[in-house]
C-alpha cells in the first residue's frame, strides 16, 4: 500500500499552516519530513493518519493495506502515549483488544512483539519504572502488534537523551533490515533523517511548503559506519535550513 | 440612667416590657432600656451569659438551666402563668392530622408533635400531655424544628401533626383555618409558670438594686397589660390603647384591625409584682433533669435567686 | 439496480487491473473535542423556567412545593422596592467582606508559615486537618459566647471558615512552587526573603488565587448559617425568615439572590486571575 | 589568642605566596527543605490540650467559654456506656452514606456527560455553575416539603451537598485528561466506548477522586444543617441538642466525634487512592 | 580561579551516587561531564556550586574570583529556570537585585548581556512568548549578567530541539571565543561534549566513577568545520559508554 498526499493545505483560523503538499510514499519506504518548528509536520501526520481532516486537498491510500493488517496507519508519538495505569503487557494489548481475536491468538501476537522488542522481561512493568527508552519501545511494540502498513512516526526519538537516541536508532534499522516496512518518520534532528530515511522532504517555514526532496541510496544497514558520507547530505541540509531555524527560533508567540 | 439591654420576642407574653418601656416606666426608675429581639428562647439565654443581654423573659429551657448550672444566670421573677379561666396554650393539631382523627390529645399516641429544640418549653409540655394521656414521650415523635416559624410552616403543610402555643398565635391560625384546636394545655400543667424573668448571676448578686429597679417597673406594665387585657377594668378604650402599644413590637407588619383581635384574644395573665410559682419551677426542673435534659449537678437554688420576689 | 450494480463492479474491477484503487484515508478523529453549542446554555435556563412557570400556573406544581417564577420575581421586586434589598444585602456583604477578608489574610499567613518552615509544618498541620473538618455550624453556640450576639459571632463564623481552606491552598501552593526555580534563586545567592517574595509568593498565587474560589463558596454558605444566630438584616436572615414562615417565593427569590451574588464574586477572582496570572500561558 | 591570630595569618600569607588559596565552595542550598520534626505534631495537641486543662482547673478558662477538655472526654465516656453514641453514629452513618453515594454517582454520571458531549456540556455547565453556589441549609424548607421530614429530606440535602461539587471534579478530571491519550486510542482504531472506559475514566480518575475529598466534608457539614430538622438520633442532632442546652462538654464531645469521623474517612480515601492509582509515580 | 574536587563521595539514604571522584578544573577551560543516565552528574553539579553538600570529601575553590565577579559559581539548567511572572529584563536584572549595585549600573549590565546574547529586541517579553531556544538564551545572559568565575551547565541544550542546538552550541562557542570562560558541562550528547569540551571526564555507572579523561586540543572555533577529525574521538567516548547506556536503559525503577 502506498500513500498518496494529493495539494494537501490547511489552515487554523487565519493562521495558514499548510500550503499545497503534494507527496508519494511508497511501500518499504521510510520518509523523513524535516522542517522548522512550528511548520506544521505534526499536522501534516495527523491528516495522513486520519486523526485530522485538512481544509483542502486529500490523502489517499493506493492499493489495499495487506490482509493481516489489524491497523493499517499507525502512529508512534514523541511522548510515547502509554496508559499508566497499565502494565507493558497491558498498553500493548490495547492496540488488539477492539478487534475481535481469539484471547490466545491475542497473547501470542503480544509475546512475539514483546520478543522482538527485547522487552519479554518487563512484560509486567509499570510505564514509571521504565527508562524513556524502554518506554518508546514499548510504543513501537504496541505499533508492532496491529502489523501496520504504514507506521507515523512522530519525532519519535527526540523526547529521549542522546546516548538512548542512538540506541534506538539501530533498534529501529535492524527492525527494519529484518522486515522492512513504511514509515512517515517527522524530525527536528538531521542526523536521525539522514540515518533512516530514504526520502527527506524539506519544508519551509510556516506556511509549509516542499522545499526540496533529498534522496539517499545508502542501504540503512550500512549507514552506521559510513557516518563521513552522511555528512554531507547532512551539511547540505542544514545549509538549506539553517536561516528558517534561526527565525523559527527568534519568532514571538503573540498570546 | 442606667444602660440596661432587654432580650425579647416579639410575643403578646412580653407585652411587660413592651409597655414599662412606652409608659415610661423604665424610665421613672432610671433605666434607659434598649430592646433586643430574638427568633426563639435559646439564644435570649446565651446572650444574657455572654454579656449581650442584662434582662430577657422567656420560658425555662433546658439552655437557660445548663447556663444556671454554669452559675451565669438566675431566675429572678416570674412572667407568664397559666390560669385557670383564663385561655392559656393551645393544643393544635394539623389539618391532616385531624381529618385522620386525631380529634382529641389522647390520640396523639405515636403521632409526631413539633418543637422548636430539645430542652425547649413544648418538649416539656409534649411530654407532660403525654405523661397525663397514660403513654411515654418515646410513643409520640417529637421533631425539634429550631424555630417557631418553622413549626407552624411544618404543621401547615402537614409535615408534623401537633404543637401547642401561646393563644395568641394559636388562635389566629385556628381563625385561618390553617389548624384545628385539640385541647388546651391548662388541662395538663395546671399553674404552669410559662416564662420568667431572668438576668446574669454577676447583675443579681452584684448590682440588685438594679434588679429590684427593673422588676419593679416591670411589674407596673405587667400590672398595666392585666388590667387592660387580662382583667379588662379598663373598658373598650383601655384594651384599645393597650393593643395599640403592644402593636408597635408584635404583629407590626399586619393591619392593626387583624393584630388587635389577636394580641386581645392570647392575653394571658403575667404573674403580678412578677411572683414566681416556684412549684411549677421544681416539677419542671425534675423533668428536665429526669430526661438528661439538665446537669445533673443543678439544684433549684443555683437556677432560681427568691429574694427578690414573692415566690410561692 | 442490478445493471448498475454490475457496472460498478465492472469498473472497481477494471480499475484493480489499470491501477490500484485510491481510496481517502478514513477518518477516525472524531468526538473528544468540545464544540461550543451556544444557544444550549440559555436554552436550558429558558425552558426550565418557561416549564416551571406554566406547571404552577396550571396549578400541576403546587404553590406549596414550588412558588412560580412569576411569584419569586414578584417577591424580588417586592424587595427591591421596600429599599430592603439593600438593608440586606449590604449587612451581608458586610459580613462577607470582613469575615472572608479577616479569614484569608491570616490563612495565607498561616499557610506560608506551614509551607515555610519545618516546625511549623510538623507543627501546625495536623492541627489544621484536625480542625479542618468540624462543621462551623455546629460551633455557632460556642461562637456567640466568645464573640457577642452581634456582628462578632457572624464575622467569627466566616473567619474561621474561610481560615482552613485557604491555609490549606496556600500551603500546598508553596509545596507545588517549582523546585528548580528555588535553587536557582539559591545559586544567584539570592537572600532568603528574596527568595520568598520574588519566587515562594508569585509560584504560589495561582493556588491562593484558586482557594479564593473555593473559600468564597464557603463564605457565603456560612453567611446562612451566621444570620441564623439572630440577625435582623442580611439575605441569609431574609431567606431563613421566609423559610420558616414557609414564604417558599421569597424563599426563592433570596436563594437566587445568593447564587448570582456567588457567580458575580467568581467572576470578579475569575478577573483577579486574569490580572495576576497573566504570565500564564 | 592574640598570638595565635598572628600565627594563623603568617600560615595564610605564606599560603598565599606558595600557592593560591583553597576553600570550600560556599554552601548556599540551606532552608527550602522540608525535614520533619516528628515530635511537633503530637507536642502541639499535648501542649493545647494540656494548657486548655490546666486553664480550666484553675478556673483561668470559665467553664462557660470552654469546657475542661476532661469534662469533654466524661461525655464521651457517657455517650459510650449508655450505648447512645453507637445510636447517634449509626443514624449518621446511614444519612452519610445513603446521601454520598447516590449523590457523588449521579455526579460522576452528570460530569462524564459534560466532559464528553458538547451538548450537555453547553447545557448543564451553566446551570451547574448557577446551582452550586446556593447554599443547601436555604434550602432546608423546601427539602421539608418535597422530601418529607424523616431521613428523605435529610439524606437529600446530603445528596444536592456531594452532587455539584462531585459534577464539576469529574468533567474538570475528563477536560484534564492527556489529550494525546485519546488521539492515541482514535489512531488504534479503538472504539468510543473502549477510549471512554480504557482511557478517559480511568485518566479522570485522580481528579474524581480527588473531589471525593472535597465532597466528603462538605455531606458531614450538612449532615449537621440537615439533622436540624426532626432528627431524634444522629452526630449532628446530639451536638444541636448540647447546642440547645448549653452542655458544651457534649458540644465539643460531638465536635470531636465528626472531626475524627472526617479525618477518618479522609484517610480511607488516601487508602483508595493509594490503591487504584497505584500507577502514579 | 580553579576547581579543585577532592575524593567526593555521595550517597542518597542506601544508594551509593558518586565514589571518590578527583577532579580539578582550571581557568578558561570547559570540563564535559558525560555518564549514563542516573549516574550523578547533576548531583556533582549541585555539589560543585554549593547547593548541596557531599557525604565525604570536599570541592575546594583555588584562589580568588575575579573582584568583579558578583556570582562566582553561576548555573545554568537543562529546564531554562526562568521565573514565567518576569519578563526577559526581570529575570535577568532578579540575579542582580540582592547585590547592592545603583540602578544605573544594573540596567547597564542588563542591557549590555542582552545585546551580547542577540536579545535587546525581546527585553519586554514574557518566557511564555519564546520559544525553547530564547529561553535559554535569556538564562545565559542572567548568568552573564553576575560575570561568574565558573559556568555550570546542567545539559543546557537537551530540552530544545536538535536545529536549535545547534544553533546555541555556536552561540556558546562565539561567547566562548570572544571571551573565555570557564565552565562544567553537563551533557548526554557526544557530539556536544567533543564541540564543547577542552577535556571530557567520563563516568561509570551508578556509583559515578571517573572511568577517563579524554582531551582535545582543537581550537573549539575550528571545530565546528574539522568535524570528521573529532569523529573518532566520538565514536572512542561511544564505544566506552554504550554497554553502560543499554544496561541504564534496561533499570527498572522499583518505586
Ligand atoms: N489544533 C490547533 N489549533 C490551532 N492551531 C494549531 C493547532 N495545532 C497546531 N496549530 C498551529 O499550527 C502550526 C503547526 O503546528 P505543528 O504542531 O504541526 O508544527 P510542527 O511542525 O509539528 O512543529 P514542532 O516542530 O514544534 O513540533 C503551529 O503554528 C501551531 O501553533
Ligand atoms: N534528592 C535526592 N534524594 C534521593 N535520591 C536522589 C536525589 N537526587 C538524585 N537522587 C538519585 O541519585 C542518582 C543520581 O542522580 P542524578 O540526577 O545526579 O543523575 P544524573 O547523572 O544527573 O542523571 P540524568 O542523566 O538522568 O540527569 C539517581 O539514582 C537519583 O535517583
Ligand atoms: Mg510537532
Ligand atoms: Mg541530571
Amino acid at each position: 500500500m502506498d500513500l498518496k498526499l494529493d495539494q494537501v493545505s490547511h489552515h487554523y483560523g487565519a493562521t495558514n499552516v499548510l500550503d499545497d503538499i503534494s507527496l508519494t510514499v511508497k511501500k518499504d519506504e521510510i520518509v523523513c519530513l524535516i522542517g522548522p518548528s512550528g511548520c506544521g509536520k505534526s499536522t501534516l501526520l495527523r491528516f495522513i493518519g486520519g486523526l485530522e481532516r485538512p481544509s483542502s486537498g486529500q490523502i489517499l491510500q493506493i492499493g489495499e493495506p495487506p490482509a493481516a493488517s489489524l491497523n493499517p496507519l499507525t502512529y508512534i508519538f514523541q511522548d510515547f502515549a502509554l496508559l499508566p495505569w497499565r502494565t507493558v503487557e497491558g498498553n500493548v494489548s490495547l492496540a488488539l483488544e477492539d478487534h475481535k481475536l481469539p484471547k490466545a491468538e491475542q497473547r501470542a501476537i503480544v509475546e512475539d512483539v514483546l520478543r522482538r522488542t527485547n522487552l519479554s522481561d518487563f512484560a509486567k512493568a509499570l510505564p514509571r519504572q521504565l527508562s524513556g527508552g524502554m518506554k518508546q519501545r514499548v510504543a513501537i511494540a504496541r505499533a508492532l502488534s496491529v502489523r501496520p502498513a504504514v507506521m507515523l512516526m512522530d519525532e519519535p526519538l527526540s523526547a529521549l537523551d542522546s546516548q538512548t537516541r542512538e540506541l534506538l536508532m539501530d533498534d529501529l534499522v535492524d527492525l527494519w533490515t529484518r522486515e522492512s516496512f513504511t514509515a512517515v518518520y517527522v524530525t527536528h534532528n538531521l542526523a536521525e533523517a539522514v540515518r533512516l530515511g530514504h526520502r527527506i522532504v524539506v519544508l519551509s517555514r510556516r506556511p509549509g511548503r516542499i522545499r526540496e526532496i533529498v534522496e539517499i541510496d545508502m542501504p540503512l544497514a550500512e549507514r552506521k559506519d559510513r557516518v563521513h558520507e552522511l555528512e554531507v547530505k547532512q551539511h547540505h541540509l542544514w545549509d538549506l535550513m539553517r536561516e528558517e531555524a534561526r527565525a523559527a527560533d527568534r519568532e514571538l508567540a503573540d498570546v | 440612667a442606667d444602660k440596661v439591654t432587654l432580650g425579647a420576642l416579639r410575643f403578646t407574653s412580653h407585652a411587660a416590657s413592651f409597655v414599662a418601656y412606652e409608659r415610661g416606666y423604665f424610665k421613672e426608675q432610671g433605666l434607659d432600656v434598649e430592646f433586643k429581639f430574638f427568633q426563639a428562647a435559646q439564644p435570649m439565654a446565651v446572650a444574657i451569659a455572654s454579656g449581650d443581654v442584662d434582662f430577657g423573659v422567656t420560658a425555662i429551657t433546658g439552655g437557660l438551666i445548663g447556663l444556671a448550672d454554669k452559675g451565669v444566670v438566675k431566675v429572678i421573677g416570674g412572667a407568664l402563668h397559666e390560669e385557670k379561666g383564663i385561655d392559656g396554650q393551645i393544643i393544635i393539631v394539623s389539618n391532616k392530622a385531624y381529618d385522620e382523627g386525631v380529634t382529641d390529645p389522647s390520640k396523639l399516641k405515636g403521632r409526631t408533635f413539633g418543637i422548636t429544640q430539645s430542652g425547649s418549653s413544648f418538649h416539656y409540655m409534649a411530654a407532660k400531655i403525654a405523661d397525663a394521656e397514660g403513654f411515654t414521650l418515646q410513643d409520640m415523635k417529637v421533631k425539634p424544628m429550631q424555630k417557631v416559624g418553622a413549626v407552624i410552616g411544618a404543621l401547615k403543610s402537614g409535615q408534623i401533626d401537633a404543637w401547642s402555643i401561646q393563644p395568641h398565635i394559636a388562635k389566629a391560625l385556628i381563625a385561618a383555618g390553617a389548624v384545628k384546636k385539640i385541647g388546651m394545655v391548662a388541662d395538663f400543667i395546671p399553674d404552669y409558670q410559662v416564662t420568667t424573668v431572668f438576668t446574669s448571676t454577676k447583675i443579681a448578686t452584684e448590682n440588685r438594686d438594679l434588679v429590684k429597679r427593673f422588676l419593679a417597673a416591670y411589674s407596673k406594665g405587667a400590672a398595666d397589660f392585666n388590667a387592660a387585657l387580662v382583667d379588662k377594668t379598663q373598658g373598650a378604650d383601655g384594651e384599645k390603647a393597650m393593643a395599640e402599644l403592644i402593636h408597635k413590637y408584635v404583629y407590626a407588619d399586619q393591619p392593626f384591625e387583624k393584630a388587635s383581635k389577636s394580641i386581645i384574644n392570647g392575653a394571658m395573665r403575667l404573674n403580678p409584682d412578677a411572683r414566681l410559682d416556684l412549684t411549677s419551677v421544681k416539677d419542671q426542673l425534675a423533668w428536665f433533669k429526669a430526661e438528661n435534659l439538665a446537669p445533673e449537678s443543678i439544684t433549684l437554688d443555683k437556677l432560681v435567686d427568691p429574694s427578690f420576689v414573692e415566690t410561692y | 439496480m442490478s445493471e448498475t450494480t454490475m457496472t460498478n463492479a465492472d469498473i472497481r474491477e477494471a480499475e484493480q487491473n489499470a491501477a490500484p484503487i485510491a481510496r481517502p484515508v478514513p477518518f477516525r478523529g472524531g468526538g473528544f473535542v468540545y464544540k461550543p453549542v451556544r444557544i444550549a446554555g440559555p436554552l436550558v435556563f429558558i425552558v426550565l423556567i418557561a416549564i416551571w412557570e406554566f406547571g404552577s400556573d396550571t396549578g400541576w406544581i403546587s404553590p406549596l412545593v414550588l412558588p412560580a417564577p412569576s411569584e419569586a420575581w414578584t417577591a424580588f421586586m417586592n424587595l427591591v422596592h421596600s429599599g430592603l434589598l439593600w438593608k440586606h444585602l449590604g449587612a451581608s456583604l458586610q459580613r462577607l467582606v470582613i469575615g472572608w477578608t479577616a479569614g484569608t489574610a491570616l490563612g495565607i499567613v498561616a499557610g506560608l508559615a506551614i509551607g515555610l518552615f519545618s516546625v511549623a509544618r510538623s507543627g501546625l498541620q495536623p492541627l489544621v486537618s484536625a480542625l479542618f473538618p468540624v462543621p462551623k455550624i455546629a460551633l455557632l453556640p460556642l461562637f456567640i459566647i466568645w464573640f457577642g450576639i452581634d456582628e462578632g459571632s457572624k464575622v467569627a463564623t466566616i473567619l474561621f471558615g474561610t481560615f482552613f481552606p485557604t491555609v490549606i491552598s496556600t500551603y500546598s501552593g508553596v509545596d507545588n512552587v517549582d523546585r528548580t526555580l528555588i535553587r536557582m534563586g539559591q545559586s544567584f545567592g539570592l537572600s532568603w526573603t528574596s527568595i520568598v517574595r520574588k519566587i515562594v509568593i508569585p509560584g504560589a498565587m495561582p493556588a491562593i488565587l484558586s482557594g479564593f474560589r473555593i473559600s468564597i463558596s464557603i463564605a457565603i454558605v456560612l453567611l446562612v448559617a451566621a444570620e441564623m444566630i439572630g440577625a435582623e438584616y442580611g439575605v441569609g436572615a431574609y431567606i431563613l425568615m421566609a423559610g420558616s414562615l414557609m414564604a417558599t417565593d421569597q424563599l426563592i427569590a433570596g436563594v437566587a439572590i445568593l447564587s448570582v451574588l456567588g457567580l458575580i464574586i467568581a467572576w470578579l477572582i475569575g478577573l483577579a486571575e486574569k490580572y495576576f496570572l497573566r504570565w500564564r500561558t
